[in-house]
Parts: C-alpha cells; structure tokens; sequence
C-alpha cells in the first residue's frame, strides 16, 4: 500500500495521479495499479510511468471504464496498490530523437525525454504531441525537450519527419503509430512504439497479452509494450 | 518454514498446501516473493506440440471474476522440458513440488506428453481433461465418466508419476467422475478449472471471444467451487487440491475444511502477484490463533 | 410505456421484458417506483401448504454475488390467493403480466396447487423444478431429465394455463432437461435458478448455512447464466426467459441477444430497489442510440 | 446519490455520517446505506436512523467488516445512496420512559428522545448509555434526556429500573435487550426492542430477515426492527 500525494483532473477525464515512495523504473516501463481493496474490480490496470524520483512515482491517466472510474475518486493520502515495474521499455538511443505522443499516450514519453537527455551521445530530443481538444503538460515537456510541437484536432503524425531522426519513440492511438511507422523510407530511423493489450498478470504468466509480431508471438507486459516499430502487425 | 503447516498429499510431502495453478504464475513473481516459500507450482498446460493459442481477446473481466480464453497457448513438451524445466527443478530442489499439467486433443498426445515427463524429475502429473477433444466427437475428456475413465485407464498404464485429474465443473456430474478416477487409480484430483461462460459486446453486437464460450474464475466461482469440493471429497477416498476463486487464507481454509488436502491460487495472483505468500501466511496465523496444530485438524470437518 | 419494448411471448404480450424475480421483489417496491412500469412480476415460490421456511442465518454475502437459504417461506396457495392475488391483480390491469412461482415436494403438491391457480387469473405458472423432492428419493425433479419430463407431463394434462419450467443450473444436463420440457408442452423455459454453493464460517468451522449448501445468485453468476441460456436457446423453439445476476441495461441486453424474450431481475433488486426501472430504461436508451425498433432484431443473432 | 456533508469518526471504529438531503423517517426505522457503486458488495447495509432534519440525515455506524469499512473511507462531498425509510419504528409512547442503549444501539434512540420530547403526554425520558470503553455523544444525549446515566465497561441494564417507567426502548447487544425483558414483573412497563438480523432487501421481499417471534414468523425489516420484548425469543 502507498499513499497518493495528488490526483488532480488536469483536464476532462484526464488525471495526473502521483504516490508517494522510491519506486524502480525505466522509460517505457509500466505499473499494474488497484486503486480499490475489494475482489471486483479483478484486474489491476497497467499505467506507464510517467515520471518518477526517489519520492515519487506519477502516472497519467484518462477515465476510460470502471477501473480508472475509481481511480479518479482517489485524493490526498488515500492509499493505492502497484505492482511493477513490469516489461521492457524503450532502448537507449543516441543521435537526433523524435518523441511522438499521441493524447494520454505522451505519459511514457516524459521519463524518456527525461532519461535521454541525460545521455551524451543523444544531440537533440524533439517532442511531437497531438491532442483531441486541449493540449496538458506543455510546460513540463517543454522543458526537457530541445523543441515541442503541438497539434490539437488534427494529425501529429503528419508533423514528424521521420526519416530525419536517428530514433522516434511513439506511444498512442493505433492510427498514429501506424502513419509513423509507413513513413520510414530509410534504415536510419529506429521505431520504437508502446502498445496496449488487455493485461491479466502484467508479469508474463497468463499469456493474455499476447500480440502476433514478425518475430513470433510475443508478451506484450514481458518483452513488450515496447516493440520495434517493423515488428507490429497492425489490426 | 513451518512444520505445521506441511501435508501429505497421497505418497508426497508437500511443505505446504499452497500451489500457484496452472496457467497463472511463472517463475518471474521472483520479482516479488521468495518463491521457495510456495508449497508448489503447476506448469501451464502443456500440450505435446507447440500451440499459438487463440486469436481476439483472451481476458474480459466480470463481477470478481474473469473470463480468459489463452487457448493452451504453449511451447509444446519437448521446448518445455529444456528451456523452462531446469528453471522449475531449481525451485524443486529448494522443497517446491513440481506438477505438471498436461492437456491434449487426442489420447495418443496425451499419452505421449505423459510420457516425456516421466522421465524427468517432476512430482506429480496433473491431466487437464477439460480440452476440446477432438477424437470424442467435440465432446471434452472430462464432460463425462465414460470418457474420462478410459482417459485415465490408459495413462495410469504408462506413467508411475503421482496422477491428480484435474475436474471441471461443467461436467455432467462432477462426483461420478471423481469416482471413476479414483477407480482407475488416480492418485488424486483437482479441482475446479474454470466455468464455461460467455460474454457479450453488446456495442458490437458480438461474443467477446471469438470462440463464443470462455472459462470464468476467480472470486465470484468460489463459493460454487467450495461446494464441488465438498461433495467430491464425501466421496472420494484419494486427496483433493481445492482450486476456485481462493483469495486469501479465509478462502483456503474453508477448502480444507471442506475437505481439500491441497489448494490451487490462480486468478488471485493477477489481483496482488504476493498472493500464494500471504494466503500462505494467513493460514499459519490462523492455525496458530486458533491454536491448532496441523491442518488434519480441520480437515474434512463439515 | 412505448412500443419499442413490447415483446411477445408465446401468445402473451408483455408490455416490455422485464420481470422481477421470484423471491426477490414485492408490491411493496412501489414505495421507491410505479410498479405499473414492470413487464411482469413473478410471485415468490408457492406451495400448496404454508411453510415456514429454515431456521439459521437466510442470506449470505459472497464475492459480487449473495447466496439465500430462505428455504421456500411462503404462505401456502390458499391465503396467498387471498391476501395476496388481490394486489397483484391491480398490478395486471395496469398492463403487468403476472406469474406464478409454484413449487412442491410432490408430484401431487405440484399438482393441486397448480390447479388451484388454474382457477384465477393470472398469466403465467412457473414451475420451479429445482426445489427439494421427497418422493424422487431426495434427488430434485430438475436436476434429472427423467424426472422432470414426468412432472411436466403431469402438470401440462391439468391446466391451460401457459407453463413455463424454471430451470436449475445444477443439472446435469440444462440442455437436455429443456428440451424434455419442450417435448411435454411448456410454453417457455425461464433460467436459471440459484447456483447449488457453499460458504464456511472458518472461525465457527461450521458451514454458514444450516443446510450446509444454499443458492448462490447475482452478478456473480450472469456470465454462466448467459452461456447456458445462449446453449438452450439454440436447442429450443419456445421462448426463454433469461435470468441470472442481470443488473443493468447492457445485462439485459446480452441475454437478449443470447436469444431470450423475457428477462428477470433478481438479486439486483437488492442491489438497488430502482433496479427494474432503470434497467427498462437502459434497454430503452439503448434501442433508440442505436436505432433499433424492436427487440426482435437483435434477438438471438448470436 | 446523495451527498456526504460529513463522516467523522468519533470514537475507534465509530462513524458519524451525515448526509445532505430532505429524507423522511421516524424513530426506530432505519435506511439500506450503498456507499460503493460496483457490484460487490452486493447488499445495502442497514442502520438507523440517528438524526434528521428537513437538511439533513445522519447515522451513527461501528466498523465491522468490509461494507462498513468501505463506508469509512468516505469524506465530505463523495457520493452515497441510501435507500428507506423502512420498517416499523418505535411506537408513541407516553408517562416516563427509558431509553436504553448498548454501544452503537444508541443509534435510534437520540431521534426517538428528540421526537418524544415533542409529545405533552411524555413525562421523563432518562437515557441509559452502556460503553465498552469511551462514551460518546453524550453532549447531544444530554440535551434530549431529563436525566443521562453512563456506565462505561459494566452492564448498562443493571442500572435501569425497568419496572419504574411505562415505556422501555432498548437497542444494543442482545444479552443487553434479555436482561431488560427479564426485569419486567408488572404490567406496567411496555418493553419495546430494535432488533439486528442479516438483511437482503430491507423492505419484505426476500424473507432472509424472518424472526421467530411469539405470534409467529415476523419479518424484521418490514414488521419491525422494534417489537414488544415479549414477543421476541432470545437465542
Ligand atoms: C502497458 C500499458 C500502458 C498503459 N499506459 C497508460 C497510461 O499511461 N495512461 C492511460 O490513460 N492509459 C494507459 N494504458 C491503458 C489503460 O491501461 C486502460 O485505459 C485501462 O486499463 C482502462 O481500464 P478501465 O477499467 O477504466 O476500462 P474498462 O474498459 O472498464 O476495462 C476493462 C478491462 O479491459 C482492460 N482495458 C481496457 N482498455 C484497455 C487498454 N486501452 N489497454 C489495455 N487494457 C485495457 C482493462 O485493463 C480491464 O482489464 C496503458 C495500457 C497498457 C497495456
Ligand atoms: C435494522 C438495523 C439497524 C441497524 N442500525 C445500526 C446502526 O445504527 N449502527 C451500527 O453500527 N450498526 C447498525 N446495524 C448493524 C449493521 O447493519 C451491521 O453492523 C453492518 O451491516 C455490518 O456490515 P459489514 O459489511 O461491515 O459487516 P460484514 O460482517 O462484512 O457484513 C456481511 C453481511 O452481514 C450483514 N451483517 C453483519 N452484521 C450484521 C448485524 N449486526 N446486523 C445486520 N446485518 C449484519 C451485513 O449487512 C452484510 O450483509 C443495524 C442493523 C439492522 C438490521
Ligand atoms: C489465464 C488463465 C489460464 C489458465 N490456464 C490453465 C491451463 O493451462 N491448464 C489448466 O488446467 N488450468 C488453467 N487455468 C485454470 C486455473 O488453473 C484454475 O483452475 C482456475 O482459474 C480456477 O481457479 P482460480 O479461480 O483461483 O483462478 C487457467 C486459468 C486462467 C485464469
Ligand atoms: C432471496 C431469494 C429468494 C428466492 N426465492 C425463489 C423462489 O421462491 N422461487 C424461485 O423459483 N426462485 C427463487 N429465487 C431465485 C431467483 O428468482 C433467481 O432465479 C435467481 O436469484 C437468479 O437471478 P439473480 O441473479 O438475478 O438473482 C430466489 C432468489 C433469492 C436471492
Ligand atoms: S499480462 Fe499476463 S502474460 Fe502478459
Ligand atoms: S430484508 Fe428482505 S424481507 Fe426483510
């Protein structure tokens, strides 16, 4: 059990939720978070990280069902159920990198921005996010990224060039991460893209998240979310 | 580890009752416990060949409960023995019991994956009979006595492994094929796997699965499960593995005294992946609040 | 209440396909909502003499479900005709379609309280066939096909009444016992009853229940509920009712589209006393989101 | 829905919920509290009803298992429903009446001395509380009762002298409601008793409240919870 330090609706259905503790993990990593004590819901829900320090650890998320419902009713020093960090995140990259994030899909998109501008040997971090209606979290990402770009309405795919950058790690909507990944014309660009697939374990037991890829069938929770772009079969 | 709560399961000393079930663990909850604490671990089903498993989705979740339709997607028996074997004899060797749980579509598969394991150390064989079977006519090996009986005739024949069959609760009826088991010497029976259930998208319009029919668990099975263990082991004289919705050690104990010997924690580890150590906890607890020093004491006693 | 609902069962018109549940629901709900909304009320089960039901604790919580021991308390046909049938009788010149929950534990208990009500004016008898049977040796005249054919057959040669034949999920063969009830004449087929379960008091180390078993219903169950009327609606012609842990509009709609004309509402009348209502206008809401003008069209397609 | 205005715990494991709205009710009758909208638990949890007014209703509730436990949780503004009011209360009383409570039984009888003091034929109400450990609400039981008697970890019944007053209400263990039936030697006393069984509806439906009683099975929900303590058998 930890205890949430916030969980503030930073737009419609939009929460940003952070728990109190020193958590463990990497960019593209993900946690299996119960918000509730009770046997229904069954399932924990995976979340990406979002950010994390030796305090805390925070997560974006957007009500979608019954389970992020009774997230959203968590406050200030309610306690919280996670369990991770689960699956392999995003690889370290070097040269020019595009981030593209696509709604609540950007959450992965900051720890990354974060871990690779660490890095010596990554020149420049650029960060493509598309919003339906409001863009959230500009400043943030605006400071750990060497330039933003915002679209809201329409289709942030479009604004990437992906073949200029040496790496572009993408997270949301199947459709945008489809429209990245056509793009490439070259071997320059190394895709790297976090999917979603109904989880049960998120540990690799339950083969319920399996998902079809070029190289066989794969765990999304275990050797995944993250794939390299070739990889995916989209639906 | 507590002596208190160690049980003898037929020939096998198990350290405790407590066994992650089959298709819901893996050795990678290391991450969370110390997985020499387990009484023991079921394998996934294991069919002879490699399987891809099932297309669409393969978890939907209901009211405490879940329904999955994976498909026995696994490795085939042959890649099992040598990549994820050696991993579980690990375990073994530090006092987990190994089972392995088998499934087929045909008797030869069966008979030939059986026979694989016998040579290996494992402890026990858990037959899966609630696999279509495609011999029978569609039928299950386990939706009748007839069916399964003959099954187990024929592995008993080739196997000296302690055999457990493992039940489903969507047979005809579950006691008479307990008994036929017994009689064709089985070494004990587990019992429940999951509950034929559907699931539908009423937006779509469509079964949530593309096979129509998936296998409830979980919680809300619980208390439907605890009564086929209790009217099985009425009747059964060969040791029981209590398997259906158990959560937490309140859950175990009322399979014990139902009269289960073993328990089987399946969905529960989705829900809190410390769950097989602190049910294990829970139980010694409460033997020692209660005062009671083996669970012999309350097995069985209703 | 708008056409839209209007279904047709049999030769009955129900003004929309919701029923409370026998057991679950009483004339006193109209203190929370116009109970002339209902498509159906379904009385608690009769029988033909007073009983005064078990002793020890009735209802139980288990995870998303409850299980209820009420052992058949009821009044006996007699006052129940006249004390009761009255109000409900208001309720059928309102446009709610009545129905008789009868049980027995004999054929002949069956018989003459059947009779008894084949005199008034009510819609539809109910046969609950998964009540305690003392002449079939303690067996249930639901959970055999032999037994319930007999006992169809019995009651269909005394009344004109439409007969539907509530079914229990614990039979051996849901499927078979359906289309036995067909083959004698029912007019419909309503399932599924209660689930045959079991809770401990670990502390006591005594069952929960005096009976030792008791019925286990609620959200727990619906997606067996579902697969079972989904399995004998593609075996049989007249029309089903669909209950089993139905609690919303989506519920609802998933047993339609499993193929059942009439829904019951049970256990979630507990849940919330509005549930009926609010489930009639879910259905309703739904239909017109998606532009459909009858249940009829999305009856079964699955 | 109904909306909380408060949930304070008063004493370890004892609540106040008060709850905003104009609900109806009389003394002795009681409300089906939902304070969770997943299907599990499935039951309402019964209480009666402690105090009310055209604004607001209140409940006096111990945390017991997993129902009460889930209502704690619970704070100013979150969401609750509650379904009543049912069964039949306290009857009209009159001359000098003991109000008698065991722990949490208090709940109904602070609405039951509020109504009783309105009444011209009702001579003295002198309230009996019985505690394990703290006393609680005294202040408020204080301003209904002509005379307040405590006893804190002994047996409140012991201090009644029941034969003394026309009207006994009682409500709190069941040890605590015998000893009360069992002092009455005379006519006089009217012994009237709230009694606490399982419940599935709370409004006579599912018959799972039936108690024995001496003129035949009663339902508790709906012909009571308050019978004459005659009529009851203790177990
Ligand atoms: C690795 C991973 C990381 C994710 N990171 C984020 C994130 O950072 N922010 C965010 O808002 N969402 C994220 N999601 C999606 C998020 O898990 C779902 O939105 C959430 O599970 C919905 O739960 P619910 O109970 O509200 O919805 P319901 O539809 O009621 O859930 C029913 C079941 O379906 C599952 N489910 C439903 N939608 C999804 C989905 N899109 N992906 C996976 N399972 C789903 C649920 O987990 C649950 O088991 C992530 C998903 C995955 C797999
Ligand atoms: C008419 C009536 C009025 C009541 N008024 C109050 C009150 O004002 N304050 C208060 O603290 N308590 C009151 N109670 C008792 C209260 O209802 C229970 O303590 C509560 O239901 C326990 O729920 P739980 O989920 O915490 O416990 P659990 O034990 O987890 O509940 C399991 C099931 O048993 C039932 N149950 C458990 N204990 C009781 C009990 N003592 N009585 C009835 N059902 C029970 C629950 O309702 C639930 O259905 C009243 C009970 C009745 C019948
Ligand atoms: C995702 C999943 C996969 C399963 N795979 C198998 C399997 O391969 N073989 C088997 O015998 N049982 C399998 N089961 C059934 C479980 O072992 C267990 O019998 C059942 O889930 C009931 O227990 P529970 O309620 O504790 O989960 C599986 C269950 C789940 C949820
Ligand atoms: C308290 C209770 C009493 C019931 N009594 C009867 C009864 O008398 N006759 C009957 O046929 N079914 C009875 N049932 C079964 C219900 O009518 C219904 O078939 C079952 O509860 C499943 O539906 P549900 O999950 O919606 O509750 C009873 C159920 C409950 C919970
Ligand atoms: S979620 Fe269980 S294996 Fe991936
Ligand atoms: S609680 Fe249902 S009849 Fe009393």
């Amino acid at each position: 059990m930890a205890k949430i330090i916030f969980n503030r609706e930073i737009d419609k259905n939009i929460y940003y939720l952070k728990i109190a503790g020193n958590y463990q993990g990497l960019m593209g990593q993900f946690y299996m978070l119960r918000g509730w004590t009770t046997c229904h819901p069954v399932l924990g829900r995976p979340f990406s990280i979002f950010d994390l320090d030796e305090q805390a650890i925070s997560f974006i998320y957007r009500v979608i069902g019954e389970g992020t419902q009774l997230l959203s009713r968590l406050r200030k020093d309610d306690e919280i159920e996670l369990y991770g960090p689960y699956g392999r995140g995003f690889p370290q990259a070097k040269g020019k990198i595009a981030l593209v994030g696509g709604g609540v899909g950007l959450a992965p998109l900051y720890l990354a921005a974060r871990e690779l501008r660490k890095q010596r040997s990554v020149e420049a971090i650029h960060t493509y996010l598309g919003f339906q209606e409001n863009a959230i979290l500009i400043d943030l990402f605006d400071k750990v990224s060497h330039r933003l770009a915002i679209d809201i309405g329409g289709y942030i795919s479009k604004m990437v060039d992906v073949n200029s950058y040496d790496y572009v790690f993408a997270c949301g909507p199947e459709e945008m991460m489809k429209a990245i990944v056509e793009q490439k014309k070259s071997e320059r660009p190394h895709i790297f893209l976090s999917l979603e697939k109904r989880m049960g374990c998120g540990i690799g037991a339950c083969l319920s998240c399996t998902c079809q890829t070029s190289s066989g069938n794969k765990l999304t929770c275990k050797e995944g979310p993250v794939f390299p772009g070739e990889e995916i079969y989209f639906e | 580890m507590n002596n208190m709560l160690q049980v003898q399961f037929g020939n096998i000393t198990f350290q405790n009752p407590v066994i992650a079930a089959s298709g819901t663990f893996s050795p990678d909850f290391e991450q969370h416990f110390d997985l020499s604490r387990l009484g023991g671990i079921c394998s996934k089903g294991l069919t002879l060949y490699p399987r891809a498993g099932n297309k669409g989705i393969r978890i939907w979740e209901t009211a405490s409960g879940i329904m999955n339709s994976v498909g026995l997607e696994n490795k085939g028996v042959d890649l099992f023995i040598q990549q994820d074997l050696p991993i579980l004899k690990k375990l073994k060797d530090k006092g987990v019991r190994i089972i392995i749980n088998v499934s087929g579509s045909t008797e030869e598969e069966y008979l030939r994956a059986v026979e694989l394991f016998s040579k290996e150390e494992v402890d026990i064989i858990e037959l899966n009979i609630s696999c279509p079977n495609i011999k029978g006519g569609g039928m299950l090996f386990g939706m009748t006595s007839y069916a399964a009986r003959e099954l187990v005739r024929q592995v008993r024949k080739i196997t000296s492994l302690p055999l457990v069959i493992k039940l489903t609760p969507n047979a005809d009826n579950i006691v008479k094929i307990a008994q036929c088991c017994e009689e064709e010497g089985a070494d004990g029976l587990s019992l429940v796997n999951t509950f034929n259930a559907m699931a539908i998208d009423v937006k779509k319009r469509k079964p949530a699965f593309n096979n129509v029919y998936a296998g409830l668990s979980g919680p809300a099975i619980k208390p439907i499960a605890l009564r086929m263990v209790h009217e099985v082991c009425q009747k059964v004289k060969i040791p029981v593995i209590g398997i259906g919705g158990i959560t937490n050690g309140r859950d175990a104990l009322e399979f014990v005294m139902a009269g289960a010997t073993c328990l089987q924690v399946g969905t529960a580890n989705f829900m809190n992946p410390f769950s097989c150590a602190r049910i294990i906890e829970d139980i010694e607890n409460f033997l020692r609040e209660e005062g009671i020093e083996s669970l012999e004491e309350i097995r069985g006693i209703l």
